[in-house]
């Protein structure tokens, strides 16, 4: 059993808070439908001063290389690995557009002992790469454990539905 | 057009035509052969028939266990989109409705999700239902869509990320509602009116339609289990009263779905302590098979760490569900061999044809199989599926042994369904 | 060099006669758009009482197998075998209509030693069926032979243009 | 929605978003990076960039020959439709145009063509040309569609089976006309208002546009070649004054479209006597290439019997144009070995890749090669793809060394195409 992260807390207490209320529920599926609707915009953080992300240039062999699927973010992924398909571990290759909503993994960085909250990212608007294939399932669910599937299409709120890769997005520090 | 045009006109397309539709009459010439013949499938499918889908080649494709062959094929879904194709049919079987989506631009432009009705005999599309364009595209998608026990409507399993249930009435060819379904997914059948979904917080929310197909409940059950620690696995299997689900940590959670609310059984356990402890886990992407008449629960298992639940099986371990004990171990048929006797066009049955599978197992690596199929007739096969490099293989599902290999089956299986 | 065929004769005759007149020429283009648009019924022969058809149970081997690629008929085929997809070598299999613009073929039969002309008529309707590839290229030409060609996707006047399968259709004797 | 409901409620969706929109700032958190970034290519392509598209992904895929890595992918086309894709490029290189069709239930539906205007450092659509819904599909591709050499036209070649070419003016984003071309097919620029096709009597059809892109002329030539007895592969060199066309039968036809007539020159041979006797023929998908500048003709040879001119090339032999005489003999690179070492993620650079080389190229059958293509810069790359197993392999053009091998270079490759 992989112990709770911040994630699974913030997560119970939301839904524990806003379980108590169906009105503020609509007005919210309201906003959410809105937020996915609302494409182009990230919905997930943008850059705040990263100052500390993990280097992995102190990582030997797979763990830190990014075409790698041992690559230490991969820890929950499945698809191909856009650093080899023309983008890079966090960007998209051109001709695809990154989906904002995403599947989240918790995975330990060898380089500093820490577990980080990752976003796995879909890039959308092509076929399969069919490059670096990498299918890892650390604290992965089940479709009905949404956010923690990584079997899902997760290209919504792009103008297209067609996963072409995926990237593995340093969140935070899961402590 | 310049008069230079007409030295080769256009008349050698037409001559080509005309050529092939009035030869010379001779009498050696009557030898033609009639144009334009399609088969068509008997009206009833046999025992052992078996649809594989395939994310590559966006079909389905219908084979018979008893010969190997390929029977036929639809096509579903756009470029890049269309991961589930689940076919699923009429009680009479002369319908096939698969929901799929489609973009006027392959892999972009305007969305249209439909259900469509396919002829089981022709597997031409009959007839288009609109839906809304919100479907659930996943991998491998082993309860995306289910149709009701009287056969009359069909729901369909959506995320926009937003989750939600369409309700189609294939009776009446008609889109009858969409049921919001927060935090719950996937699709089963669980009476003439009901479906239900599993949700996050480890319960089922039991859908009950009126005779219109509009809701009349959406019902969450009391958890009965722990998505977060054993969440169960899609696949399951499906006998008279109910469910069997199995877990990631091998316990088979039963779910009575035959009284007014469902009731939840006896949890077991699959493994001793001592295969727990050498590291027996269910694994793949279909891992779950039931012979219902028999309860018969067929697993695919590996030895694996924790999180390995999409690993590939190396072998088949079969339960007598009354008993709960295992009656049977099936070692998966190496897919590497099959693959490339497949590639040689090379069978069983001869002696060479065996020395040769000997060799092969013997020489390649074992990379297992990822789904399982049983038949639910009196002598029902087993059918194995390996994704990579594709082999699909018929077992006697009572003996263990294997009757044939599928040669060339696709690109990229996803998953078997039972007509 | 294969032998010139009775088609090969027939359609230069054809050709210039129709040569001979631009205006002929337009009425036989609509002649011929309006047969291609006729789809569902068969532009090719239909059964002419059919008495001598090969058999091919006299012939061992690939030569009289319809699945295999050596298989007598198959001489000028590119795709998938009909008979492996199923359908047979001479009828579409469930799920696809058959084209009824071809292209052609001059095949030796080695039961009887004659050459029959052979069409080559694309079943359409699915994806490709990936099973039985197939390609031999007996008197086969580039797309500007187009009758002739085996690389064009053959599925005109059926309601779909993917093309599943082939068959190859004994059209007679080529003496 | 009944009460039951609110037990788990969409708040999980919301919670996942929020969570992730703000989580609690902490020191140790400012981490971050960025999301929604997307990479783009450098506005003037790198003079050994290629395309290479595929049949079965229904895309083109960008390499950069000096490292190996694929830059990024462009889609086109409908489900099991879509065996063209043969990308054009605007003068400079801020546009891609590509012909494609596309149908409203992917196999079936209602077809629409149109010409696809990408931007060339995104490779996103900015653009889209309605056409005539009648472009020809066929495999590979080489000639299905051309760019007037001022970037201005683009000729689409049309089969229904009735042949036309259709011309679109991509600069004011219209289709200009439809020229019937009954007997002549594919399409090649010549000139700035200038295109020709081939014909079934081997005569080229010279299709002349004015200033708005309608058909100003459309001639005949006389038949310069024997599409019977000796076809020209579809497959040819360009050069400034004009082409290089390959015969079946190993003769080279020069075709020189510089002045307002087109003139051939003198045909010759690239086979002694005892080269054609040994059986040696041009073959593959996409035989022929040239180096301009330097005059070196590329061709993809093998030995086999007449009418194998689609089979695999086990060597590329280049000829000086000025001399006519064979220069270098390149052997094609073993396919199943670079497949391997490419599943294996080996290279060739180190002393054990180069073992593995040299064992693999030793046990594995050399299936050869269909396609090759040589870039235009003064120090070239030739690159070479074999279909099955999928392979590529970029060779020094003027030394024959190779320089390194593509990586999983897709599921069926079927053109490459220089920018």
């Amino acid at each position: 059993m992989s112990p709770r992260t911040p994630l699974d807390r913030v997560v119970e207490k939301l839904a524990r808070g806003l379980a108590r209320s169906t009105s503020r529920r609509s007005a919210l599926a309201r906003l959410g439908a809105w937020l996915v609707g609302a494409a182009g915009l990230p919905l997930l953080p943008v850059a705040r001063g990263h100052a500390a992300l993990p280097d992995d240039a102190l990582i030997e062999g797979d763990a830190g290389d990014p075409t790698s699927c041992g690559y230490w973010r991969n820890c929950a992924i499945d698809g191909f690995l856009c650093a080899c398909c023309g983008g890079t571990e966090s960007a998209c290759p051109p001709g695809t557009e990154m989906s904002p909503i995403t599947w989240i993994g918790t995975c330990r960085n060898p380089a500093d002992g820490n577990d980080y909250v990752v976003s796995y990212n879909d890039c959308c608007g092509s076929t399969l790469c069919m490059r670096c294939q990498c299918m890892r399932t650390e604290g992965e669910k089940p479709p009905y454990v949404l956010w923690k599937n990584n079997s899902l299409l997760w290209c919504f709120g792009t103008k297209s539905r067609a996963v072409h890769c995926s990237v593995s997005i340093v969140l935070g520090v899961a402590k | 057009m310049t008069r230079r045009l007409a030295r080769l006109p256009l008349a050698l397309l037409v001559a080509a035509l005309t050529v092939v539709q009035a030869p010379p009459a001779r009498a050696q010439d009557d030898v033609a052969e009639p144009v334009g013949k399609v088969l068509t499938l008997p009206a009833k499918p046999a025992p052992h028939w078996f649809w594989l889908s395939d994310v590559l080649l966006h079909r389905t494709a219908l084979y018979d266990g008893d010969s190997g062959k390929l029977l036929g094929t639809i096509t579903a879904g756009s470029v890049g989109v269309g991961f589930v194709v689940w076919p699923l049919f009429s009680l009479d079987h002369r319908e096939i409705y698969i929901p799929e989506s489609y973009f006027s631009r392959g892999v972009r432009g305007d969305r249209t999700d439909v259900v469509t009705v396919y002829d089981a005999t022709t597997l031409m599309p009959a007839a288009e239902i609109p839906i809304p364009p919100k479907r659930a595209e996943y991998f491998p998608g082993v309860a995306p869509n289910a149709i009701s026990d009287d056969g009359r409507f069909v729901g369909v399993f959506n995320v926009t990320p937003a989750q939600s249930l369409t309700i189609v009435d294939v009776r009446e060819r008609r889109f009858t509602t969409e049921i919001q379904t927060p935090g719950c997914s996937l699709v089963y059948p669980a009476g003439p009116r009901r479906f239900f979904m599993l949700c996050a917080d480890g319960a089922a929310l039991v859908v009950t339609l009126d005779e219109t197909g509009q809701q009349q409940s959406a019902e969450r059950t009391r958890p009965f289990f722990d998505a977060e620690k054993d969440p169960l696995f899609e696949a399951a299997g499906r006998h008279d009263d109910g469910w069997l689900f199995a877990s990631f940590e091998g316990n088979v959670h039963p779910l009575d779905v035959s009284g007014e609310e469902p009731r939840f059984g006896e949890t077991w356990s699959l493994f001793s302590d001592a295969e727990r402890g050498a590291g027996w886990r269910i694994g793949g992407a279909q891992p779950v098979a039931l012979h219902a008449k028999t309860g018969r629960l067929y697993l695919l298992v590996h030895e694996g760490a924790k999180d390995s639940h999409k690993q590939a099986g190396s072998a088949i371990w079969v339960y007598d569900v009354a008993t709960r004990n295992r009656v049977a171990e099936i070692p998966v048929n190496n897919p590497l061999s099959s693959f490339v006797r497949g590639q040689m066009r090379a069978g069983r049955e001869r002696l060479r044809d065996r020395m040769l599978v000997r060799l092969l197992d013997a020489v390649l690596p074992n990379t297992g199989a990822e789904a399982i199929l049983v038949t639910q007739d009196a002598q029902p096969v087993l059918v194995v599926m390996s994704m990579m490099p594709p082999a699909v293989t018929v077992y006697d599902a009572q003996s263990g042994d294997i009757l044939r290999e599928v040669s060339e089956p696709g690109l990229a299986g996803s998953v078997l369904v039972a007509p």
